[in-house]
């Protein structure tokens, strides 16, 4: 098991080296992790949840209200790569006269739109840099692939959560199952 | 069809302008070494224009030759790469696949074209030049290897959108940077499949060479000899 | 004869019982070195490969000349002593040992470098093949991952190798020891008390093992050589490397060999044990393998001469007459005239003589591997992209600490187990006995075997 | 299989990895700043392609921008935060348009690293330390308008003709509305400065074709080329139209194949595209023309024998003749004169001889020969910059109370003579327009930074490399990243807050720009494509009445026709040849990373100035590769490393102009030499242009190598086996 051996040396090693590091000074951009420790977070795929500024009930909106994932709110992943997160200005297409009295509603309206500050959501999917996969919507979306089956039934929770695993692993197997192209370069380049 | 892509370089036509290599850095995400770096032969080019003299004052000569991943079909890189992370795909480019690649840099020694870079450091931009950052290209981290990749972000986009229309490619509907920069329409990029298309009506011309093919990879670059003087 | 054993067990078992202060204070400057290659190479996974000196177009210099190095030098001992094994050289008994003991930990030492050398170590286990949701193994053209397979079964094999003969000696230590040394020897010796049956399985396994490792040995330079062949590049590409670097290997194993022992005798006071024929006889060893290697550099450069391949020139001459003519004409100076000058005259054939050859050796070897390298790396094909090499600290560092490790390796090594197979020089005193049944009284002083 | 190697592997590992998440915490700046909400309404992921004008040089290429979605740091009322906006990425040949035809120079397609340079001037700036210093205070704009429009008020008492601008040539609206401006506030049209100017042959094409104006040359239909020292593939005239034309007629036309011959005692880029290269006597390419056209049986130049002509030039006359026979029998043919020649004393004489010539070869308006665009010329001050600066430092003429820089580095750029930077320090007040801190605007008491050409609209109108009239005309690419404000905007801006505001300017720029369309139909044409055919105001493509001969007409005095050089031959041996920097041209575009890493393609120089000479010259001299040598002219001294060419005469020694800034960012600040600061001040008689190409200098070497020299390329030669 030297393996596991040289794992552990290569964690201490970094563990001593973590202090040494300077994070990256903020004038420059580096794809360098700003820290040993996230280095190592990012290594075993540890991922700290998504906190959301408001409760977003998705449920509401899509039983209630009947809209469509990729109609209002997410409607570029049809046309290409990106999903894309509504800004305030989505919100207030429909709630400047819908449940202005909601608390929630009022916060958004007041703390947010009309001081112009946009909602800082939080993505929860989407990949880290360095597995290097260039994903795109649109064609998942022709394939007729259900929003569901990577996303999870987001459209009955409130807040969204990340309750599908993209690893590698499922990709490939959809591939696979779907006869789509299996090669590296179909998605990391 | 299938695709198989090719290139081919008119020697005659190249004024060695290196607009190439300029638009082969702005498409890319290639990383500027700085001069300390660039000094200790870490400065990243893709493409380069090499250029020869001949000849001694005052009957010197010079010659340019553009350089790049010749997309090799027997590819010295693709056989020694433990992990796979430089492979061959079915449309016949050299993958360079990041986030496989650990950095044994064997790939590099074994290219007789010495056309594969390596990140030697975390590479860094003062902001906000990263704003130019093309948002279809990975930027590579310290210790992976990287090489032209013939914009095969473009050749997926194009595919995708051919796709979408329900339709074939069009010869010339897609070009990667460096071809589509040249002012003397020197590159000629294409679909070696489709006998139609300009490039595989300039591979088959008398004036084509490819480079070092004595060492036997293969390589899917032509390019046509510089004429003499009429 | 009962006296002279029990001398011979004093003498071989004092190292291990009595410690002095010099002991301490060697380990500490050893640890020192030890840890300044491991803080450079902290530093190095923190920063980037940038550290070193490597650059386009030279992308491998130190670190993979320390890893062929090292393999070389490991194959003095396992295949030394095998081959001396089944001759069934007389002199071999007290050698092969501590060749043995260097095969090991320098195989550990240049099986690093694969992993130290990657641009991201912490992936190395990617070489492995293993079942992953991924559905990606290794690629199995490729010779990096032939090394893998290779080097983890000569370092399984020659650990064995070791260990065997050496089980009867920790049973020794067992008996002639308390307090935690005896629990600790206990472990080690697995229950081994000597009846006939162990014996004859120890003899047995002995015989396989040495059959068994000498075709390992040789197949893991050949391979390694493959690192650099199997590539379409100027002077690597050649059909002698296979040889080449095996008779490398030996050449330079013996010299570390030779180096090792005349340590042991002169701080372990040996002397009574290994004899000026021992070095006179491996002396001989170095002789004919340093007129092998002279040959393959005759026969390599000769052959890239004549067959004038341009590309091949450009490097040739470059180690020739340019650049790295200083270093190569130092290599074939310490590899080849300073060897066999010493070694052909019986004179001079003397410990010193042989251990100042072998100093030699072990230098030219290491230079040998890095002009395989890095001239050819650096005057590739397309002039446009040649380019030069200058080391830097953090791999000079590196390079250092790795012979701080051996020789720390060894020093704790002939601290725990007798370094002479005291068993074996027993079986060399009475022979007869090794194969007829004893008396208790001769059992306990002689191999310990329970009537 | 649930539980695989390699998480096995990973939880032996997890004691290194708890140690090391404890040792530290990670945190992320980025998710600190507040999101503002985006004031466009972008699709992520899906790039818009819009229309830009190349901001780089005069040629006026028409580029498209390619636009993306991203996550910007901006400041937007005082407040800083992430705002998603439309990002410019790419920039690419337009198509459509008759100059760039889809394609782009190295320096166009790097123009967009200004836009997000980190050295870029984010608002309004007051001095607050001494001239020079650099050391500046942000300001408001209003507070920056109000002191610009105070100062202005102050001249138009005093006397408005106190008031002077210094732009860059070129012809745009831009350029016309610095005009209106100084005309209604009534002073001096604006003085356009540049290093490589091309007035001496605007001058000779006035003398000898009646068009005050560069010409355009028909490459595509040429048989045969013959340039003299013009540099037209890489730095020189309209490159990217002229590569174009270049690549049809070397391989066009099935079964004829162009030939160039390049006249130049250094190689240039063009040179080295040449079939044939010729080395020339620096100043006497005028006896070569002249020797051309009477071998080609022009009337009266009967003494330029072959045999005179190899006395005067160097060349030998069997090789005169050859060439002579070679243009007479490759019709049709046609001859350049641009750069170096022009920079002489005797600059004009040798551009009226090749026009001589090509008259000889019957390229005036052929095709495959020379033509005029059709163009309106900017209005041109009679004020040069040497002059205004004597006047200055003498104190002649109206004192010069305030200066208005805008994108022009004379500071940088003309020779240590005519004391540029002294008579700014004389001035009064100056303020600047530029996006940079550079040598001159580091003068400045007031620095309004402009938009970035793709944040703003913008337009020019090329002179050359067309045979239509066409202006091109782009609006914004994207929104402006930083505090700044278009200077069209500024100007008017200002026009209306004088105390006596001035009367008959445009309301707003891009009002003017449609005007200087023609009206509505073709201003939806060019917002549309990024360029417009324009038909009114526009001089046809005919030539003046005047036709090229040897005795230039209209020349107010005689012309000197033999050059001369300043510096005693015996103390200073070397003609001086500054050559325009592939990557730079005279400098100004130093600031952008990628052009300082591009390998210069004929040393494969990189972040560096190198002095070129020649091997033998090198050995005589003991200069080694790359070793620092000394350029001393009587003027000044200048220390590079030297790079020993094979395409250089013995007698000459050449290096390009660019680096050497004293200020110009954090990437080109201190960075090599500039060759300019040896010149003499020596100008053409005729037009008052600088004789940049006409001083002699002594070499000589001071040290081993400094690593001063980053060279990407390794060898100089390639092997014999892999020669093609």
């Amino acid at each position: 098991m030297r393996a596991g051996c040289w794992i552990v040396a290569l964690g201490l090693a970094a563990a001593v080296s973590a202090c040494t590091q300077a994070p990256p000074p903020a004038d420059v951009f580096t794809p360098a992790h700003s820290s040993t420790a996230s280095a190592v977070q990012d290594f075993f795929l540890i991922r700290p949840a998504a906190t959301q500024p408001i409760p977003f009930p998705h449920k509401t909106h899509v039983e209630k209200a009947m809209l469509k994932c990729t109609e209002t709110c997410h409607e570029s992943v049809v046309k290409g790569p990106n999903a894309g997160i509504p800004s305030v200005k989505t919100c207030m297409i429909c709630h400047d006269s819908i449940a202005t009295d909601r608390p929630l509603i009022m916060k958004i309206t007041n703390d947010y739109y009309k001081k112009g500050i946009d909602l800082p959501w939080q993505r929860v999917y989407g990949f880290t840099p360095e597995v290097h996969v260039r994903f795109n919507h649109a064609p998942h979306i022709r394939a007729s692939v259900d929003c569901a089956t990577c996303h999870g039934d987001i459209a009955h929770q409130t807040v969204a959560e990340r309750n599908v695993n993209h690893t590698m692993g499922f990709c490939v197997d959809c591939h696979k199952a779907k006869k789509a192209s299996n090669d590296c370069l179909t998605c990391h380049f | 069809m299938s695709h198989r892509w090719g290139m081919v370089v008119d020697l005659d036509t190249c004024t060695g302008c290196e607009a190439c290599v300029v638009a082969c850095h702005a498409e890319n995400n290639i990383a500027t070494a700085g001069p300390d770096e660039a000094a200790r032969g870490r400065a990243m080019h893709w493409l380069r224009v090499e250029r020869y003299w001949e000849g001694e004052y005052p009957e010197a000569k010079l010659k340019f030759r553009p350089v790049l991943c010749q997309q090799c079909d027997a590819a010295p890189c693709e056989s020694v790469c433990p992990t796979y992370a430089s492979h061959h795909t079915d449309e016949g480019l050299n993958a360079q696949v990041y986030n496989r690649c650990i950095g044994t840099r064997y790939c590099a020694n074994a290219c007789p074209y010495n056309v594969r870079f390596f990140n030697f450091f975390n590479p860094t931009w003062d902001k906000p030049l990263n704003l130019q950052f093309n948002p279809d290209v990975s930027v590579r981290e310290v210790g992976v290897m990287e090489k032209c990749t013939f914009c095969v972000q473009r050749i997926k986009a194009a595919e995708i959108t051919a796709d979408a229309e329900k339709r074939e490619l069009k010869d010339g509907e897609l070009k990667p940077a460096c071809a589509q920069s040249c002012p003397a329409t020197a590159i000629v990029f294409g679909d070696l499949n489709d006998p139609e298309s300009k490039v595989s009506q300039l591979y088959g011309s008398g004036r084509g060479e490819k480079l070092l093919e004595e060492v036997g990879a293969q390589p899917k670059i032509v390019y046509l000899k510089r004429q003499a003087t009429a | 004869m009962s006296d002279y054993s029990t001398t011979l067990t004093n003498d071989l078992l004092r190292p291990l019982i009595q410690t002095s202060w010099r002991f301490w204070l060697l380990v500490v400057l050893l640890l020192g070195v030890v840890s300044l290659g491991i803080g450079a190479f902290a530093y190095q996974v923190n920063q980037g490969i940038g550290v070193w000196g490597l650059n386009w177009p030279v992308f491998w210099a130190f670190d993979i000349t320390n890893f062929v190095f090292w393999i070389g030098i490991s194959h003095a001992g396992t295949l030394i002593s095998a081959i001396l094994r089944l001759v069934n050289a007389e002199w071999r008994r007290p050698v092969t040992r501590c060749a043995e003991v260097i095969t090991v930990f320098a195989l550990m030492i240049g099986a690093m470098f694969p992993i130290v050398h990657l641009g991201r170590p912490w992936l190395f286990f990617w070489l492995m093949p293993y079942p992953t949701e991924r559905q990606i193994w290794p690629n199995f053209r490729s010779p990096l991952v032939w090394d893998f397979f290779a080097i983890s079964t000569y370092l399984t094999g020659s650990s064995l190798f070791l260990f065997l003969p050496t089980i009867p000696d920790f049973a020794l230590v067992r008996d002639k020891t308390t307090g935690w040394r005896h629990r600790f020897y206990a472990i080690l010796a697995l229950g081994w008390t000597g009846t006939t049956k162990q014996w004859h399985r120890l003899e047995s396994a002995m015989q396989i093992m040495a059959i068994a490792i000498v075709p390992v040995a040789v197949s893991v330079h050949t391979i390694v050589s493959f690192d650099f062949s199997m590539a379409p590049v100027p002077m690597w590409h050649s059909t002698i490397f296979g040889p080449y670097f095996v008779a490398g290997a030996i050449f330079s194993g013996i010299a570390a060999l030779i180096i090792a022992m005349a340590a042991l005798r002169k701080f372990l006071h040996l002397e009574k044990y290994l004899h000026p024929v021992h070095f006179e006889n491996l002396g001989k060893l170095l002789l004919m393998m340093s007129l092998l290697w002279g040959y393959f550099v005759f026969a390599e450069r000769l052959t890239t001469w004549y067959g004038n391949e341009p590309s091949e020139m450009t490097t040739f001459w470059q180690t020739q007459r340019l650049s790295f003519a200083p270093l190569y004409w130092t290599m074939v100076t310490v590899n080849f005239i300073l060897p066999v000058t010493i070694l052909s005259f019986k004179k001079l054939r003397t410990i010193t003589g042989c251990v100042i050859a072998s100093f030699g050796v072990v230098l030219g070897m290491w230079l040998e591997r890095f002009l395989i390298i890095v001239p050819t790396l650096s005057h590739k094909y397309l002039s446009y992209s040649w380019g030069s090499y200058r080391p830097r600290t953090p791999e000079i560092l590196l390079l250092v600490a790795t012979f701080g490790a051996m020789v720390l390796f060894y020093v704790l090594f002939s601290k725990l187990v007798p370094i002479i197979s005291i068993w074996e020089m027993k079986i060399g005193q009475h022979p007869q006995l090794a194969h007829e049944h004893q008396t208790a009284d001769e059992a306990s002083t002689m191999w310990r075997t329970q009537p | 299989m649930s539980m695989d190697r390699r998480s096995f592997i990973k939880l032996t590992a997890v004691t290194g990895g708890a140690t090391a998440i404890a040792a530290c915490t990670t945190s992320n700046p980025e998710n600190q700043l507040i999101r503002f909400v985006p004031d466009e309404d972008l699709t992520p992921g899906i790039a818009e392609i819009k229309n830009g004008v190349c901001p780089i040089c005069r040629a006026g290429c028409g580029t498209t921008v390619r636009v993306m979605q991203g996550d910007a740091e901006v400041i937007r009322n005082g407040q800083h935060g992430v705002m998603t906006m439309s990002l410019a990425k790419k920039l690419e040949g337009n198509p459509s348009h008759p100059i760039s035809q889809g394609a782009l120079c190295p320096r166009g397609q790097a123009s967009i690293q200004a836009t997000y340079h980190p050295d870029r001037l984010i608002q309004p700036l007051k001095r607050r330390g001494a001239r020079g210093s650099g050391d500046y205070q942000p300001i408001t704009w209003d507070a920056a308008i109000a002191e610009l429009v105070t100062q202005l008020d102050n001249i138009a008492g005093s006397g408005p003709q106190g008031l002077a601008v210094l732009t860059r040539p070129g012809a745009s609206s831009r350029h016309d509305l610095f005009a209106l401006f100084l005309e209604k506030f009534g002073a001096q049209a604006p003085i356009a400065y540049e290093l490589f100017g091309d007035d001496v042959l605007r001058r000779a094409s006035a003398i000898s074709f009646g068009r005050e104006q560069v010409p355009t040359f028909d490459f595509a239909n040429a048989r045969a080329v013959i340039s003299f020292g013009a540099d037209f593939l890489g730095t020189w005239g309209s490159p990217v139209s002229q590569m174009a034309g270049y690549a049809k007629m070397r391989g066009g036309r099935p079964g004829i194949r162009g030939t160039l011959i390049q006249v130049e005692p250094r190689m240039s880029l063009t040179g080295a595209s040449a079939d044939e290269w010729v080395a020339i006597k620096p100043g006497t390419e005028a006896v070569l023309a002249f020797g051309l056209a009477n071998a080609l049986g022009a009337k009266g130049l009967a003494q330029y024998t072959p045999a005179e002509v190899e006395k005067q030039t160097g060349v030998k006359a069997a090789r005169v003749e050859r060439l002579a026979a070679m243009l007479a029998e490759m019709k049709p043919a046609v001859a350049i004169i641009a750069g170096a020649p022009l920079a002489q004393v005797n600059g004009l004489s040798q551009a009226l001889a090749v026009n001589v010539l090509n008259t000889t070869l019957g390229a005036i308006g052929a095709p495959g020969g020379l033509s005029f665009t059709p163009y309106v010329a900017p209005k041109r001050g009679a004020r040069s910059l040497q002059t205004l600066a004597s006047d200055v430092l003498s104190g002649k003429g109206t004192p010069v109370q305030a200066l208005l820089i805008d994108g022009a580095n004379p500071v940088h750029s003309t020779p240590p003579g005519w004391k540029v930077k002294d008579a700014l320090a004389k001035i009064p007040f100056i303020a600047s327009f530029g996006s940079f801190a550079d040598d001159t605007s580091v003068m400045a008491d007031l620095i309004l930074p402009d938009h970035s050409a793709l944040e703003s609209w913008t337009d020019s109108r090329p002179e050359s490399g067309t045979t239509k009239a066409i202006v091109s005309v782009a609006g914004p690419a994207m929104k402006p990243l930083h505090d700044t404000r278009a200077t069209s905007d500024v100007l008017l801006d200002v026009a209306k807050k004088l105390k006596k505001p001035l009367a008959g300017m445009p309301d707003s720029f891009d009002a003017m720009l449609q005007a200087s369309v023609g009206g509505d139909e073709p201003w939806g044409i060019a917002t549309k494509q990024g360029w417009v055919e324009v038909k009114s105001g526009t001089r046809d493509s005919g030539l003046g009445t005047r036709s090229g001969s040897p005795e230039p007409r209209g020349a107010s005095k005689p012309l000197p026709f033999t050059a001369a050089f300043d510096g005693e031959p015996g103390q200073y041996p070397f003609y001086f040849l500054p050559f325009s920097s592939q990557a730079f041209l005279d400098g100004s575009t130093a600031h952008l990373p990628w052009l300082q890493e591009m390998p210069d393609p004929m040393s494969t120089a990189m972040w560096s100035t190198w002095v070129e000479i020649n091997p033998q010259t090198a050995s005589k001299l003991g200069i080694g590769d790359a070793d620092m040598v000394e350029i001393a002219s009587a003027h000044g001294s200048i220390h590079a490393p030297a790079l020993i060419s094979p395409g250089i005469a013995p007698d000459v020694i050449a290096m390009p102009t660019g680096q050497g800034h004293e200020t110009f960012t954090r990437y080109a600040s201190g960075r090599g030499s500039n060759p300019v600061k040896v010149l003499a001040p020596v100008v053409e008689p005729e037009t008052g242009a600088l004789a940049w190409a006409a001083t002699r200098v002594k070499v000589t070497r001071i040290g081993e190598p400094k690593g001063e020299l980053i060279r990407y390329g390794g060898a100089l030669r390639e092997f014999e086996h892999h020669r093609g």
